[in-house]
C-alpha cells in the first residue's frame, strides 16, 4: 500500500497528505501518519470549527485564561479563581454508556486538576431518545450510573446538569460533563514544555491498547461497521484518578513543575506536541520508556493510546525523583521518557533508535483549515404556523398534568439522587433550585454554577436558541442571588460537511457570541461534538453552556421555593404572545413548530439586575425564572418546592394557554412580603423594567384565574399535592418496569 | 480533645470531618496516612471519614481494613480511645471487625444521595449523649452500599445489648419502608461496639453541621464527643464557621 | 429444571481496575506469591426448559441481553439438569 | 504457575438485592422460563507455588483473609496447572 492510501484508510484526505508531504519535505511513516491522522481529526484539531469559534467574545478583565489551555479560569476575587471546562463524551457513551460517560467525568476532571485548581464540583449536560424505549432506558440509567460512580469515588460532589429527552437523540445520546475547580492566582499552572534539558514524565496508570483511535471515532459518525469499536473501550479508574488528582496536587505546590498536561485524546502524542507547540520547543521521547499494561505494543500504538487516568508531567531537570516520590505516596508510577529539546521537532525513539520525527507544531496547530459551506435548512421556515387557528384547550388543569409529567420538565431527583451532592461541606444550594451554590470555605462568598441547553429551540432557530441558552445560564445565577461572570461551552451538532448542520453550528455559535457580549459574560473554554447523527438525521444542534457567577456574600444565596404564606408573588418582566417552540406545542398538542421565543438582550439584562438588586437588598423570599412550561409551570414549580400553593388572578390579553404555557422570555418571579413591594416597584422602575403582582402564597393549592376584562376566561385550581406527585415520579413511572 | 482524621487511599471527606473538628469544633486535629502508624495515647478520637476508599472495589472497606494504620486504630480502639466510622468509615470499621454484620449493596442497587431523619435510639453513648432519646434528627447520606446485614445471632445481641444507636424513621419518628431507603436491617443506622467505645454511622454528621449547609443536627454528635472526653464543657457552637 | 452456572470476566486489553487494586492489597499485607487477581462476576440461574438445548438457548439469550455487557466483558456458562 | 478460579455466592438465608432485582427485571422483559437468579462473584488468580497443595493452601488463606466476606458469602475454587 502507499502512503497516500494509508493515509486514506486513517481518515486523511488528499489535501491533509498534501500538506503532510510538504511538512515533511518527504513521505511519512506509518508511525508519524498515525500522528497526523489523530491529531488532524476533528476531535482534537477543531479544523471544522476554529474560524467560527474565533467569534466567540473571550476577554474582560475577569478572564485570567481564556481558551486555548486545558481550562478556562475566571477571577472571583480575594487572589482566588475558578477554572471550569465542559467536554463531551457522546460517542463513547452510545456504545457502552456505563463505561462512556464515567470516562468522560473522569477526563474533565483532569483538564481541571491540570491547572492547579481543586475540583469542587461536577455537572453534566444529557440528552437521550424517548423514555419510551427501551434502548433509551438502558443508555440512560447506565449513563447516570457510570457519572454517578465515578464524580462519587472521586469525592467530588455533583452539583447540577440537565437532562432532556428527545426523539432526535435516540440513536447518539449527548453526555456532556463539566467540572469546576478552585485555585489560588499564584498557583495557575499550565500546559507547557518549555527549557531545553528539562525531563518529560508520564505519571499515573500504564498505556494499554484502551480506546485505540478514540479521537478519530468521534470524529465520524456512529456506524454499525465502525472499525474503531473492535478496539478495547477505555474503562474508567476513578480510585486511580483519585490518586492521581491528590499527587499532581500536592506535586504542583513546587515551583519546579513547569508544565503539565492531561492524557486525554490522542493521550502521548496530543499531550506531547501540543506543551511543545505552546512553549515553542520541541520533545524527544523512547516510547519504550512508557510503562505498558499490554504485550508487544507499537510504537503509533503507544503514542495514540487513550489510555485513562495518565498525566504529561514537565519538570526542571534534576527533579525526576522528587516527582517519584511524590507519585510513590500515592502508589502511583512516574517515568522520564523524554526531554525538552529547542528544534521544535517532536522525536521519537524506540530503545535509543529514531522511529518518526515531525514538527511539534505541525501536529498541534497545523491542520489544514477546513471553510464549510453553511445553507439555512429549508425545515425552518415549514415550521412557522398560525397559532390563532389552534382551539384553546378548555381544560387547563390536564394541560397542567401533562406538562408536569413530561421528562423534560419532570423532577429530576431520580437522577441526582444518584450523585453525591454535598461530598466537600460547600454545597449550599444542592441540585433542584436553578443554580447550585456553593461556598468558598475560608471567604464570604460563594459561587453559582449552572449548565443550560435547548436543543429544540436551536433547531427552531439556532440564533435565537444560541442567544437563549446564555440568558438562561445567567437568569438561572441571577435568581440564585449570583453575578454571571463566565461560560464554557459545548457545541453539540450533526456531521459538518452538511451545510445545513454547518448554518445551525455558526448561527448558534453567533447567538451565544451576542449575548455573552452584551452580558459581559466572556466565554474562557469548551469543546466541540460534531458527527452526531442517528440513521436518518443529525440530533437537534445542542450547544450547551455551563457559567459560573460570584456571590460577595453567600449568605444571601436565593432558591426558587415559596417560603411563606400571605408572601406576595410579583412578577418581573412582561408576559409575551409567543407560544412558538414551547413545550405545550411540542408535548401536549403534538405540534412541532416555531418560531422560538425572542430574546429582547436589553430587556433581558434589565430584569436580571433588578432581580439581583433585590435579592442583594434582600426584599424577596425566592427568585425562579419561567422556562419550559411557561408561567404555569414555573408557579408550580415554586409550590411544590416549598410545599405551599399559590392564590391569583392574572388580567391580560393573551389567549389563556398562551399567558399560562408560552415561554416567553426574560421573566422571573418573585415572592417577597407585602411590605417591601413599593421598594421593590421603585426599583424596577428606575431600571426600567416592568413588575405585576400575580396574587400571594397560600398553603392548598395552585389556584390560577386568567381574566380579560374582569371576565374569567381559564382557570387552573389543582392541589399542590397533586401536581407533587406527578412532578416527582414522571421519570421513574417510565423505567419502572 | 485531640482529634485524628485517618486518610485511607481514597478517602473523600477526611477533609470535611477535619474541617468539623478543626473549625466548628475547635479542636486541635491531625490527619493520619494509611501507611502510617499512630499511638493511642496521642488522641481521644479517631475518625474513620467516608468517601470511596480504594474505589469500593473488592468491597467498600474491604481494601482499607487492610491498611498498615488499621492496627493503630484496632490498639487505640482497645485502650479505650472513641472510634467514629462515617460512611465508608463504617464499612471499613466492619471489615476490620471492629463492628459486626456487614454492609450490602442498597436495595434499589443505587447510589442514594439526600437528607433522611433518624431516630435516636441510645443516647447513652460518648457519641450521642447531647440528643434526646426518641429524637427525630436529619441527617445527609450519600452511599450505595448502606443496606446493614447481620445474622440472627448478631442482631439479637445489638438488640439485647442496646448497641442500636439510630435507626431510618419518617419526619415523625416512625419506623417505615418508605423511611428506610437503603433496605437496611431493622432500619439500622447506627451502630456501636459492645464497649461502647466506637460507632459506625450511615450517615454524615459532618455534613450537617453548619447553618450556611441548612442543617445543625449533626454537630451535636461531634459536641456530644467532646463532652464525654472533657467532662461537662459544652459549647454551642454551631454558629462558627 | 436447569442449573446454568455464568462467569464474566474482563474481555483481553480491557482494563480491571478492581483486580488490580485488590492485587495491590494483597501484596501490601504478604502475599508474595500472586501473580495477578482478575475479577469477574459469577451467576447462579435456575432455568425452566424442556431440555438441556433450550435451556442453552435461553441462557444465551439472557447473557447478551442483560447479564453481560460484551463491549467490555466475556463470559461463558455452564448448565446441568438440577 | 497455578490458575485458581474461586466464586463466591451469597449464604443460604442471605439476602442477594442484585440477584432478587436481576429476576425481576428479566421476567419483566419476558424471560418467562427464569425461575431463580443468585450474583456471586468470580476470580481468577495466578499463584506461584511449587506444588498443587500450597497453591491450595495460599488461595484458602487469600480467601479467608481477603476475597470473601464470610458475613454472607460462601465461596468454592477450583485450580489448575498452567
Ligand atoms: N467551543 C469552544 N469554545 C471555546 N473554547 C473552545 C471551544 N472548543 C474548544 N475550545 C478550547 O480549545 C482548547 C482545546 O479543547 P479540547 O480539545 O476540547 O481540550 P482537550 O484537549 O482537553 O480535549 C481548550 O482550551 C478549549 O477550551
Ligand atoms: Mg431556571
Amino acid at each position: 500500500m502507499t502512503a497516500r492510501e494509508e493515509a486514506k484508510k486513517l481518515g486523511l484526505t488528499d489535501l491533509e497528505f498534501d500538506e503532510i508531504l510538504k511538512i515533511l519535505g518527504r513521505e511519512p511513516n506509518y508511525l508519524e501518519l498515525s500522528l497526523y491522522s489523530v491529531m488532524w481529526s476533528e476531535h482534537c484539531s477543531y479544523k471544522n470549527s476554529k474560524p467560527v469559534l474565533k467569534r466567540f467574545p473571550t476577554q474582560g478583565p475577569q478572564v485570567l485564561q481564556g481558551p486555548g489551555e486545558n481550562a478556562g479560569i475566571v477571577d472571583i476575587g480575594d487572589n482566588l479563581a475558578v477554572a471550569m471546562k465542559v467536554e463531551s463524551h457522546n460517542h463513547p457513551s452510545a456504545v457502552d454508556p456505563y463505561q462512556g460517560a464515567a470516562t468522560g467525568a473522569g477526563g474533565m476532571i483532569r483538564d481541571i486538576f491540570t491547572m492547579g485548581a481543586r475540583p469542587i464540583a461536577l455537572l453534566n449536560s444529557l440528552r437521550f431518545g424517548c423514555l419510551c424505549d427501551d434502548r433509551t432506558q438502558y443508555l440512560f440509567e447506565e449513563a447516570v450510573a457510570g457519572i454517578g460512580d465515578y464524580g462519587n469515588a472521586m469525592g467530588i460532589p455533583t452539583v447540577g446538569g440537565e437532562v432532556y429527552f428527545d426523539d432526535s437523540y435516540k440513536e447518539n445520546p449527548l453526555v456532556n460533563a463539566m467540572c469546576v475547580g478552585i485555585i489560588k492566582h499564584d498557583k495557575i499552572v499550565r500546559g507547557k514544555a518549555a527549557g531545553v534539558g528539562n525531563s518529560v514524565m508520564v505519571v499515573g496508570a500504564a498505556t494499554g491498547r484502551d480506546g485505540m483511535h478514540g479521537a478519530s471515532f468521534a470524529s465520524g459518525e456512529l456506524s454499525d461497521d465502525n472499525p474503531d469499536q473492535g478496539s478495547p473501550m477505555q474503562v474508567g479508574d476513578p480510585f486511580k484518578e483519585k490518586q492521581l488528582m491528590e499527587a499532581c496536587l500536592e506535586l504542583l505546590q513546587n515551583d519546579w513543575v513547569v508544565g503539565v498536561q492531561d492524557m486525554g485524546a490522542a493521550g502521548v502524542v496530543s499531550s506531547t506536541c501540543e506543551t511543545a507547540a505552546r512553549a515553542g520547543s520541541g520533545i524527544e521521547l523512547d516510547v519504550a520508556l512508557v510503562p505498558q499494561r499490554d504485550k508487544d505494543m507499537k510504537p503509533h500504538e503507544i503514542m495514540i493510546s487513550e489510555s485513562q487516568e495518565r498525566m504529561l508531567v514537565i519538570v526542571e531537570k534534576g527533579h525526576e525523583d522528587d516527582v517519584k516520590k511524590i507519585f510513590k505516596k500515592w502508589d502511583l508510577d512516574a517515568v522520564k521518557f523524554g526531554t525538552v529539546t529547542d528544534d521544535g521537532m517532536l522525536r521519537i525513539l524506540e530503545n535509543g533508535k529514531v522511529v518518526g520525527e515531525v514538527p511539534a507544531a505541525s501536529l498541534a496547530e497545523g491542520v489544514p483549515i477546513v471553510k464549510r459551506e453553511s445553507k439555512r435548512p429549508v425545515y425552518m421556515d415549514k415550521l412557522q404556523i398560525d397559532f390563532s387557528k389552534i382551539p384553546v384547550t378548555d381544560d387547563l388543569n390536564e394541560v397542567l398534568f401533562k406538562l408536569l409529567d413530561s421528562p423534560n420538565i419532570a423532577s429530576k431527583a431520580i437522577v441526582y439522587r444518584q450523585f453525591d451532592q454535598t461530598i466537600g461541606t460547600n454545597t449550599v444550594v444542592a441540585p433542584g433550585s436553578d443554580a447550585a451554590v456553593i461556598r468558598i470555605k475560608g471567604t464570604k462568598k460563594g459561587i453559582a454554577v449552572s449548565v443550560d441547553g435547548n436543543g429544540y429551540y436551536c433547531y427552531l432557530d439556532p440564533y435565537e436558541g444560541g442567544k437563549q441558552i446564555v440568558a438562561e445560564a445567567a437568569r438561572n445565577l441571577v435568581v440564585s442571588g449570583a453575578k454571571p461572570l463566565a461560560l464554557t461551552d459545548g457545541l453539540n451538532f450533526g456531521n459538518p460537511e452538511k451545510p445545513e448542520v454547518y448554518y445551525q453550528f455558526e448561527k448558534c455559535v453567533d447567538g451565544i457570541s451576542e449575548v455573552s457580549k452584551k452580558l459581559n459574560i466572556p466565554v474562557i473554554s469548551g469543546n466541540v461534538s460534531f458527527y452526531n447523527e442517528g440513521k436518518f438525521s443529525a440530533v437537534y444542534p445542542t450547544p450547551i453552556v455551563g457559567m459560573v457567577g460570584v456571590l460577595d456574600d453567600v449568605n444571601k444565596h436565593c432558591t426558587m421555593n415559596f417560603k411563606k404564606q400571605g408572601d406576595l408573588v410579583v412578577l418581573l418582566g412582561e408576559n409575551t404572545d409567543e407560544l412558538g417552540g414551547s413545550t405545550y406545542l411540542q408535548e401536549v398538542l403534538n405540534i412541532t413548530a416555531g418560531p422560538a421565543p425572542r430574546l429582547d438582550i436589553e430587556l433581558e439584562k434589565k430584569v436580571q439586575t433588578c432581580c439581583l438588586k433585590a435579592i442583594e437588598l434582600g426584599l424577596v423570599n425566592s427568585a425562579h425564572d419561567v422556562v419550559q412550561g411557561g408561567l404555569a409551570v414555573a408557579l408550580a414549580e415554586c409550590c411544590i418546592a416549598g410545599n405551599l400553593g399559590f392564590s391569583g388572578e392574572i388580567e391580560t390579553d393573551l389567549r389563556p394557554d398562551t399567558l399560562l404555557f408560552g415561554e416567553g422570555q426574560s421573566r422571573i418571579i418573585l415572592s417577597l412580603p407585602e411590605e417591601n413591594l413599593s421598594v421593590l416597584n421603585k426599583l424596577a422602575k428606575e431600571i426600567g423594567v416592568k413588575t405585576s403582582v400575580l396574587g400571594f402564597v397560600k398553603s392548598g393549592g395552585l389556584n390560577i384565574q386568567v381574566k380579560q376584562k374582569e371576565q374569567v376566561v381559564g382557570k387552573i385550581e389543582v392541589s399542590t399535592e397533586r401536581i407533587a406527585e406527578i412532578w416527582n415520579n414522571a421519570i421513574k413511572r417510565r423505567i419502572e418496569k | 480533645m485531640n482529634c485524628a482524621v485517618i486518610q485511607f487511599a481514597g478517602s473523600g471527606g477526611d477533609g470535611d470531618c477535619y474541617h468539623v473538628c478543626k473549625n466548628i469544633l475547635g479542636q486541635p486535629v491531625e490527619y493520619i496516612f494509611h501507611k502510617e502508624t499512630f499511638a493511642a495515647q496521642d488522641f481521644d478520637l479517631i475518625i474513620l471519614p467516608g468517601g470511596a476508599s480504594h474505589g469500593d472495589y473488592l468491597r467498600p472497606g474491604a481494601l482499607a481494613a487492610r491498611s498498615k494504620v488499621i492496627k493503630s486504630v484496632i490498639d487505640a480502639a482497645n485502650a479505650g480511645k472513641y472510634i467514629l466510622g462515617i460512611g465508608n468509615g463504617f464499612q471499613i470499621l466492619l471489615e476490620a471487625g471492629l463492628l459486626p454484620g456487614t454492609m450490602l449493596i442498597n436495595k434499589d442497587l443505587k447510589f442514594y444521595s439526600e437528607d433522611i431523619f433518624v431516630r435516636v435510639e441510645n443516647n447513652a453513648t460518648p457519641f450521642t449523649n447531647l440528643y434526646k432519646n426518641g429524637e427525630v434528627i436529619r441527617l445527609t447520606v450519600a452511599c450505595k452500599y448502606g443496606n446493614y446485614y447481620a445474622d440472627k445471632k448478631t442482631m439479637e445481641q445489638l438488640k439485647t445489648q442496646n448497641k442500636i444507636v439510630l435507626t431510618y424513621c419518617d419526619i415523625n419518628g416512625n419506623a417505615a419502608e418508605a423511611s428506610n431507603p437503603l433496605g437496611s436491617m431493622e432500619n439500622i443506622a447506627a451502630i456501636a461496639n459492645q464497649e461502647g467505645n466506637i460507632l459506625g454511622l450511615m450517615p454524615h454528621p459532618e455534613r450537617c453541621a453548619e447553618e450556611i449547609l441548612g442543617n445543625t443536627d449533626g454537630i451535636r454528635m461531634f459536641q456530644s464527643i467532646l463532652q464525654y472526653v472533657e467532662g461537662g464543657k459544652i459549647h454551642d457552637c454551631s454558629r462558627r464557621s | 429444571m436447569f442449573l446454568a452456572k455464568v462467569f464474566t470476566f474482563p474481555k483481553t486489553g480491557v482494563l480491571d481496575p478492581q483486580g488490580s487494586a485488590i492485587k495491590a492489597t494483597v501484596s501490601n499485607i504478604g502475599f508474595k506469591d500472586i501473580q495477578d487477581i482478575q475479577t469477574g462476576k459469577y451467576y447462579e440461574v435456575r432455568i425452566n426448559a424442556c431440555d438441556v438445548a433450550k435451556a442453552k438457548e435461553i441462557m444465551k439469550e439472557l447473557c447478551e441481553k442483560v447479564l453481560v455487557n460484551p463491549v467490555v466483558e466475556d463470559y461463558k456458562f455452564e448448565i446441568m439438569e438440577v
